[in-house]
């Protein structure tokens, strides 16, 4: 290992967050290139499956972490609880302000049909989203942080699989669409709303 | 108000409001059958009893009434009404259609969230203070930002003697036992009876404390007794002449120095 | 590597403290023996010299730590100037250590006329005051560092500013150490006239 990967290292060890390339040349007084080529002594280094501590690129930037062969250890040795699993209504929230970030509270109360407000105040909390000015209706928005990036193993935001994915394929929506249109005609006559 | 703790009673859906909408775009609740009116005379009902309006809360309101409307009218609208609109039964349905999609395409990206964070979890990140060293600025770099000036101001402060507490315009109140048995042997002898308010007139309150340890003083040596009816009502204070204290047991469970 | 040894490599990584022989066999429900020798696997991975991060052996245990080799860059990439104001207590003991030094810790509470414990120890943290021997009774004494005279602009302890301009009564001639330890104690105790 060269100086600078040796330096690399030991600033992904020191930094508490992700480092960008940027910081990691401006810090090292190298350039980009020698980084990244020092950032490939190190991946060698710290391959997937042989070592304790791996070289992850997460939230825009370099971090080393442990892998996941270690993770009953630590939870025994550090007794620091596991991040609580997102419900069902948490998930959701951070879905619509993942993909259609900024994002108001009406908006993504109208996409769940559900008012979201204690969803969205939990997520606030656990520091996954934050906010991020307001709408032009005086809405509070908000987008994802660099914790959420991190906490799921992004590199970064558009990291997160095309939206698209997850449409529902075309023979449920035609299963929908039928079953939708043989309850309007079942009602021939006019309701009152 | 929030919008979830608006309580619904229709006939078709008993609830919070904010589960209605929720229900229709899963299908469980039949727009069709739901009278939103009444969604809206509880709404208004439920802001008049409240007497204010929480701004985000009411947006969020009218988002969600505003969807269901608008989904219901146009699912309702008879084909020939639809002057210039033209509506196909199945663009009516259309517009339900396209929300109910668009809900499942975050319910399932949300289930993809859960999965990626649980695979997550085992990638612990390390967080640890920085090492000492590192957290002082270091000597090489370091310019004056502090003012010396402060220092010997800190230490002159320092150097200033507290004030002392004088206390010789507090009066201290002396009153003897003696004083106040003496006192009260002389009204004692002036009167068969008196009150023990009467015994005390215009004196402080540590004046009528010593003057009750003198009656207790007293009634120990046999030279007076009292009675007070009630607790807190007066006292009166006698000599021991024969007949009352035959009386005396009578009256003894209330007075303060009852044997 | 072996399994036992890359969990070792993580709970060191991730532990800020040095990690106990002991905890590290707890940790991995290991025997002592077996942990040693991940240990051994492990300090051939980090040899001195070669990598930016080093096994340690210290007092309490097993750490890892970064190599010299990175602090310039580390302070360049992390160390933001840690020179906050100082609060008043700070400032108190900052003063009394700079006028009297050496001064032990027992003088500085008696002078403040309230216990400095953490005031001193941030004072210490920050590197504007260090240990300087033991007074005889066993004291731990302090004197200034020369981060302080940096900090404060001061070409040499001799230049602290002259107290009396700021002093109650200039016209006392006593000591100033006697003074403010008489100043302290009358503090601490107010007396009655």
């Amino acid at each position: 290992m060269n100086e600078l990967a040796r330096i690399t290292e030991a600033l992904l060890f020191l930094s508490p967050e992700p480092v960008s390339l940027e910081r990691l040349a401006d810090a090292t007084e190298s350039g980009e290139g020698e980084v990244l080529e020092a950032l490939a002594r190190l991946r060698e280094h710290y391959a997937d499956g042989y070592r304790g501590v791996v070289l992850r690129e997460v939230a825009g930037g370099f971090t080393l972490a442990t892998d996941p062969v270690a993770e009953k250890a630590a939870r025994r040795l550090l007794a620091r609880p596991r991040t609580p699993p997102l419900t069902q209504a948490q998930a959701e929230c951070l879905a619509i302000v993942g993909y259609l970030q900024p994002v108001s509270r009406p908006e993504i109360a109208r996409i769940r049909g559900v008012a979201s407000e204690s969803a969205t105040a939990t997520l606030l909390e656990r520091g996954l989203v934050e906010e991020s000015g307001r709408s032009r209706f005086g809405a509070v928005l908000y987008r994802t942080t660099e914790l959420f990036q991190k906490l799921f193993g992004l590199e970064a935001l558009d990291a997160l699989p095309d939206v698209s994915r997850f449409d529902p394929t075309p023979e449920d929506e035609r299963d929908l669409r039928e079953r939708l249109l043989k309850a309007g005609e079942a009602r021939a006559e006019p309701h009152q709303a | 108000m929030s919008v979830a703790s608006l309580d619904l009673d229709l006939e078709v859906f008993q609830g919070p409001f904010d589960l209605l909408l929720t229900l229709v775009l899963r299908e469980e609740v039949d727009l069709l059958e739901v009278e939103l009116a009444d969604v809206v005379v509880t709404y208004v009902d439920f802001l008049q009893d409240r007497g204010e309006i929480d701004l985000e809360a009411a947006t969020e309101f009218l988002v969600l009434i505003a969807a269901l409307l608008e989904l219901k009218s146009r699912m309702m609208l008879p084909v020939e009404e639809t002057d210039g609109l033209e509506l196909e039964p199945s663009e009516a349905a259309d517009e339900l259609l396209a929300r109910m999609l668009e809900y499942r395409r975050y319910r399932d990206a949300a289930a993809f969230l859960r999965e990626r964070l649980t695979a997550e979890q085992g990638y612990r990140y390390r967080s640890a203070p920085l090492p000492a060293h590192l957290r002082r600025a270091s000597l090489e770099v370091a310019e004056a930002v502090y003012e010396p000036d402060r220092l010997a101001e800190a230490l002159g402060g320092l150097l200033r003697l507290p004030p002392q507490i004088d206390l010789h315009h507090l009066a201290r109140p002396r009153v003897s036992l003696e004083q106040r048995l003496a006192h009260v042997r002389t009204l004692l002898r002036k009167q068969a009876s008196f009150s023990f308010d009467d015994a005390v007139q215009g004196a402080d309150r540590m004046t009528e404390a010593v003057t009750l340890f003198a009656l207790l003083e007293l009634f120990k040596s046999g030279e007076a007794s009292w009675d007070q009816s009630e607790p807190f009502g007066p006292i009166t204070v006698r000599a021991p002449a024969g007949e009352e204290r035959s009386a005396g047991a009578g009256r003894a469970s209330t007075g303060p120095g009852s044997p």
